[in-house]
């Protein structure tokens, strides 16, 4: 039996499809959760996809915090289910405090979408134990809310534990504080990072790159292995 | 030094997704009785000498011709008071 | 106020109407009288005044456009033409592709951001409304002078609003356009174009019939947005008491659109409509009116039931509002329920507001009371057509005369050099990353290739690798040099770039800007235009399956220059043989296919160094294009070539530049003694590197297949030159002058933000 | 029915790209004298019943939970007084 990963969709959700197609391309099984529901549906571990849920009104996922399929996913984490948070995913992981700090716009106001250069800081997070420590790997980035910010107590603690899991390389592209890309909770099992590996799966897509199937293949492992 | 705020807001006419979809999560969290919600922009300048009616004249033509988009949006200027503290 | 119903007006027959002030012309007036036996109400008035706008009848325009349909070339293809939402065609394994590109000029400039937004959500709901998935945007722009003050408030503002829009439906942004010229200035163009799959059997057509079927409007409220025009009637004339100012702006919310879509694509998958039809322009009153007339029967709607955003609208305004978000929907009364139960599943709003009838007439009723009795076809089709006189402008032979040849070329090969520095750093030249990347090309994880590439690919079958590519191109210089040719080459360029990336061209889109009708040297120039598209399209074999007009851009009597922009749509098996533009592998051989000729006339060289237009435009050969595109296909098919890059607007060393940067390679050339049967260019390399003649493109040879490649083009005919080859980090053009790719970079990519960040 | 205005500004220590791309252009416009600007939301909520404590005791938790993160925003609950009109 293979592991079964929970995609969520909310309204407004982006990348849903394409995280699905990920999760089947790492060779899991994809298992789309709604909003409105709070079964989970047995799945193994959640994926929060990219985009614009509740249309990014208020502060980016402010609103799908609330929604009754958080409420179990708030829960699960917290008994250590893993759950990734990918740009608006991250952005509801914040607001939900599963993770620290919060997502401002960018310090240059504008959208930016481009090929990112990241470190992977920290592998041996439940998504990230396919990479090395320091490996360098690009993937696409999109967003207008990814800048990064905490206060320095949160920073200092986040640095001495180890939990920032992704910084940017070769230009921070939104002012995200010390290039904080993405981080972890304590842990290992929540991880949330602006920067989108499921669209970075498949040679021909995208950037043509494929260095963000390692996310899907690691949390197989994880899982197999658990 | 004196602050000035700039509040912002949608015409009455204009479409607001933005308070729109603030007010449809109210009673999900289980806050009813809110009828409607605008959601507008707050600019707080703070302003180098004296706020006299020259200063507020030329802060009203800033919000006219920059910080609102009088298109769509209107304005109110005011030398700010203290209000109710929040958290 | 008395409300004016249909009894009303019966009775007062002599009543005074503001039809002027509605923008109807006397005779157009009494022509509604005529079809109604009555003087209209003030609800049927507004409904006419709209619906026979020039931009909703295209009055001015339909007795050219005819010719795409007359002359339409034999197409398999072609699965639904001109007149729905948008034409749709097949490109196999059971797959239809619908597409369209769409202006709206007028209010970006107003308001850019909102203008632009709701640009993109209007095209987006074209596509839904025909059945299909939108899988893609592009959208085709021109400012005025990048340099002037207004650009700066103009461009960031349409750039933000088109992403801010597109971004958050989940579309990625897989091409489009940035041009500036002065001739813009104070009337930007903002062309938006979407591409929808679906199956064939999915294709849905804006029809409503079967009696007793339940007519739904879906998606947001309606407020007072965009009725402009119309408002006079409701404030002015029949209730001075009423909120005088509506706001003429509409304000887009993509995230209702994201909802929308999500929600039809889910009804449309139970299949659960009989009709459907989006609401853009002139809102109720076309979907009714259009839904109505293409059906069988009537339709009786109650205009009580539409939900409002503002309890004090007339029903002359609720008919006219544009509010954006909205779809219409005829569907079956035991099919209702599940319909409204998905609008619950997706938080949209949903409301049954009447139904189809047996008769022929549409009725609408506000308060029990009727206030609309018309044939609906009087109202959606039967608008007038104006043959408008159209004359060769008497400047024009001037401006051909002044010929671009004339112009003083390079004394050396340092002048040569600076020339090329100028040509890569002027705005038209320069990478529009600046602009591009504040839009999402990733999303949906189909993107084969988007910007800065030739076209726009997106998979569309994940198990077969099947693909559509797209280009837009448009040229406002050439085409006021010589309309007909200007048209023709924008076809010619779009075809030529979907070609390159190595897609079979298949349909056509086009978007038709220009000044005012009434001018008639501006009808001359459309006129003209349109003949060079159709003609072009034909014997491209590549039909037009639908587009959209937009006239009257000008500031006070001057026009913008005339500008067809053509969509070219293009197909191919395998995504995985696409041929993108970099010059990435060092070794390859870099050949030049086509002929250069002396062709200055409107070129960017002349742009650029002397701010001149003048002569004639490139000339246009069909056949060599069908060539061109057809020994490109077939490189990439057959693994021939690793780059290819089609030439255009900066002729030769623009698109080496281009192609050098993307690979970040560089090029080492050879200027070549002789080159194809009417080479004039031949050892001259002002000519080589800066002429823009058509049917042109370079291409990244492996050398391995150096012989195979080049036995192709011999045994077809198509003159291929070996130029060069990839080599370096600098463009060095042997005995003239070497630029470091460096500083070609920074020169290329630095520009915009210069000017505009 | 009443209005109760809420406003959300960031906390001072974090950076306002937003308010600090106004103020820099600014002088460009030829408008001196603004030392610092901030940008933030004004939301008008429109109460049905009476604006008492206990309802201003809940707007104040709804901003506290949902119209702001406290994490780097702070907040005001006012009942609405009108303000010098603008356009
Ligand atoms: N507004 C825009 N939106 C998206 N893509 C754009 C836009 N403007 C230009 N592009 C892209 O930038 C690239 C270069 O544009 P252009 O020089 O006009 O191409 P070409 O000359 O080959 O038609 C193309 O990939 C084009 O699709
Ligand atoms: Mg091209």
């Amino acid at each position: 039996m293979t592991a079964r990963i929970g995609v969520i969709t909310f309204p407004g959700t982006l990348d849903d499809r394409d995280t699905q197609r990920a999760v089947r391309v790492a060779g899991a099984e994809a298992v789309p959760l709604w909003h409105r529901d709070k079964d989970l549906k047995q799945v193994d571990a959640v994926v929060l996809p990219g985009g614009f849920s509740y249309g990014d009104y208020l502060r980016a996922g402010a609103i799908s915090r609330f929604s009754p399929v958080m409420e179990t996913v708030i829960e699960q984490a917290k008994a250590g289910m893993p759950v990734l948070g990918i740009c608006n995913g991250f952005q509801v992981l914040t607001e939900t405090h599963l993770l620290p700090g919060a997502m401002l716009r960018n310090n240059h106001l504008h959208f930016i979408c481009r090929d990112q250069k990241l470190r992977v800081e920290n592998a041996e997070t439940s998504w990230t134990v396919d990479y090395t420590s320091g490996q360098e790997i690009s993937i696409p980035l999109k967003n207008i809310d990814g800048r990064y910010v905490a206060d320095d107590r949160t920073f200092d603690m986040l640095e001495a534990e180890g939990r920032v899991a992704f910084r940017y390389l070769d230009g921070n592209p939104n002012g995200s504080l010390r290039d904080i890309a993405g981080i972890t909770n304590e842990a290992g099992n929540v991880v949330g990072l602006m920067p989108h590996p499921e669209h970075a799966v498949e040679p021909l897509i995208g950037t043509g790159r494929t260095d963000g199937l390692g996310f899907f293949t690691s949390i197989l492992k994880k899982l197999v292995n658990a | 030094m004196a602050r000035v705020v700039v509040d912002v807001m949608l015409k009455p006419e204009i479409l607001d997704p933005q308070g729109q979809a603030v007010q449809r999560a109210l009673p999900r969290l289980g806050f009813e009785g809110i009828a409607d919600v605008r959601q507008g922009k707050r600019f707080e300048l703070e302003v180098e000498g004296p706020v006299d009616d020259a200063a507020l004249a030329r802060i009203h033509e800033m919000a006219e011709t920059f910080l609102a988009n009088t298109v769509i949006e209107d304005f109110t200027v005011r030398v700010d008071e203290p209000a109710e503290a929040g958290s | 106020m008395t409300l004016d119903t249909v009894k009303h007006a019966t009775e007062t027959p002599d009543a005074d109407q503001p039809w002027a002030e509605l923008g109807l012309k006397q005779d157009e007036y009494a022509r509604i009288r005529e079809i109604l036996g009555r003087r209209p109400t003030g609800a049927e008035l507004a409904m006419y005044s709209v619906m026979w706008s020039e931009h909703c009848s295209y009055k001015s325009s339909k007795v050219h456009l005819k010719q795409f349909g007359e002359k339409a070339p034999e197409n398999d293809a072609m699965l639904v033409g001109i007149g729905e939402n948008a034409g749709v065609v097949d490109v196999g394994q059971g797959y239809a592709v619908t597409f369209k590109v769409e202006s709206h000029n007028h209010p970006s400039y107003i308001e850019p951001y909102q203008g632009a937004a709701t640009g993109v959500g209007g095209i987006v709901r074209d596509i839904l409304a025909m059945g299909a998935r939108p899988v893609a945007v592009v959208d085709p722009l021109r400012f005025g002078a990048a340099d002037h003050p207004d650009t700066k408030r103009v461009l960031p503002g349409v750039v933000a609003g088109i992403g801010g829009y597109g971004n958050c439906l989940g579309l990625p942004n897989i091409g489009g356009e940035v041009v500036f010229d002065a001739c813009y200035q104070g009337n930007p163009l903002v062309n938006a174009g979407c591409i929808g799959v679906m199956k064939h059997e999915d294709i849905h057509l804006a029809k409503a019939s079967g009696t007793g079927n339940k007519v739904i409007l879906y998606g947001a409220r309606t407020g007072g947005d965009g009725i402009g025009g119309v408002s006079v009637l409701a404030s002015e004339t029949f209730d001075s008491t009423g909120p005088a100012k509506r706001p003429a702006v509409q304000v887009g919310d993509p995230f209702q659109e994201k909802l929308l879509i999500e929600c039809t694509l889910e009804i449309f998958k139970e299949k659960l409509v009989a009709g459907i039809q989006d609401l853009g322009g002139a809102g109720l009153s076309c979907a009714t009116s259009e839904l109505a007339s293409a059906g069988s029967g009537g339709m009786r709607v109650e205009l009580d039931s539409v939900p409002l955003r503002d309890a004090t609208l007339s029903p002359e305004e609720i008919l006219m509002s544009e509010s954006q978000e909205r779809m219409c929907a005829i569907v079956e009364p035991d099919k209702v329920d599940r319909f409204l139960a998905i609008c619950e599943k997706w938080d949209v709003i949903a409301t049954v507001i009447g139904e189809v009838t047996e008769g022929e007439r549409l009725e609408i009723f506000w308060h029990g009371e009727q206030i609309v009795d018309v044939p609906p076809r009087s109202v959606a089709h039967e608008g007038p057509t104006y043959h408008r006189p159209y004359a060769r402008p008497e400047w024009q032979d001037a401006l051909q005369a002044d010929d671009a040849s004339k112009l003083p070329r390079p004394a050396d090969a340092d002048e040569l050099r600076a020339q090329v520095l100028k040509l890569v750093a002027h705005p038209n030249q320069a990478s529009k990353a600046w602009i591009t990347d504040q839009y999402d090309r990733f999303v949906q994880g189909n993107t084969v290739l988007a910007q800065p590439e030739d076209s726009g690919m997106v998979r569309i079958d994940e198990d077969t690798n099947l693909g559509v590519a797209m280009a837009t191109d448009g040229n406002g210089r050439y085409t006021k040099l010589d309309p007909y040719t200007g048209a023709q080459l924008a076809l010619a360029e779009a075809y030529r770039n979907v070609a390159a990336s190595g897609a079979k061209p298949l349909a056509v889109s086009d978007c038709l800007n220009f000044g005012s009708p009434e001018d008639p040297g501006v009808m001359w120039q459309f006129a003209e235009a349109t003949r060079g598209l159709a003609d072009a399209c034909q014997t491209l074999g590549t039909p037009v399956t639908g587009g959209n007009v937009s006239l009257y851009n000008q500031t006070g009597e001057v026009a913008i220059h005339p500008t067809p922009v053509v969509a070219v749509l293009g197909v191919i098996d395998d995504v995985n043989r696409r041929t993108p533009i970099a010059f990435a592998d060092e070794g390859h051989l870099i050949y030049l296919l086509g002929d250069t000729r002396e062709e200055l006339g409107g070129s960017a060289w002349s742009q650029v160094v002397h701010e001149h237009l003048g002569g004639l435009p490139p000339k246009v050969d069909l056949a060599r294009e069908e060539l061109l595109a057809e020994i490109l296909i077939s490189a990439s098919r057959d693994g021939m070539i690793d780059a290819a890059h089609d030439l255009s607007d900066g002729g030769l060393i623009q698109a080496l530049v281009e192609s050098c940067l993307r690979g970040g390679k560089g090029a080492r050339l050879v200027i070549p003694e002789t080159a194809g049967d009417s080479d004039s260019a031949a050892g001259d390399p002002f000519l080589l590197l800066f002429s823009e003649s058509a049917g042109r493109a370079i291409v990244a040879v492996p050398r391995s297949e150096e012989l195979r490649f080049t036995d192709m083009c011999g045994a077809r005919g198509l003159p291929a030159t070996r130029i060069g080859v990839v080599d370096g980090e600098e463009i060095d053009v042997q005995g003239q002058f070497s630029i470091p790719l460096s500083e070609l970079k920074e020169l290329h990519e630095g520009t915009i933000p210069g000017l505009i960040a």
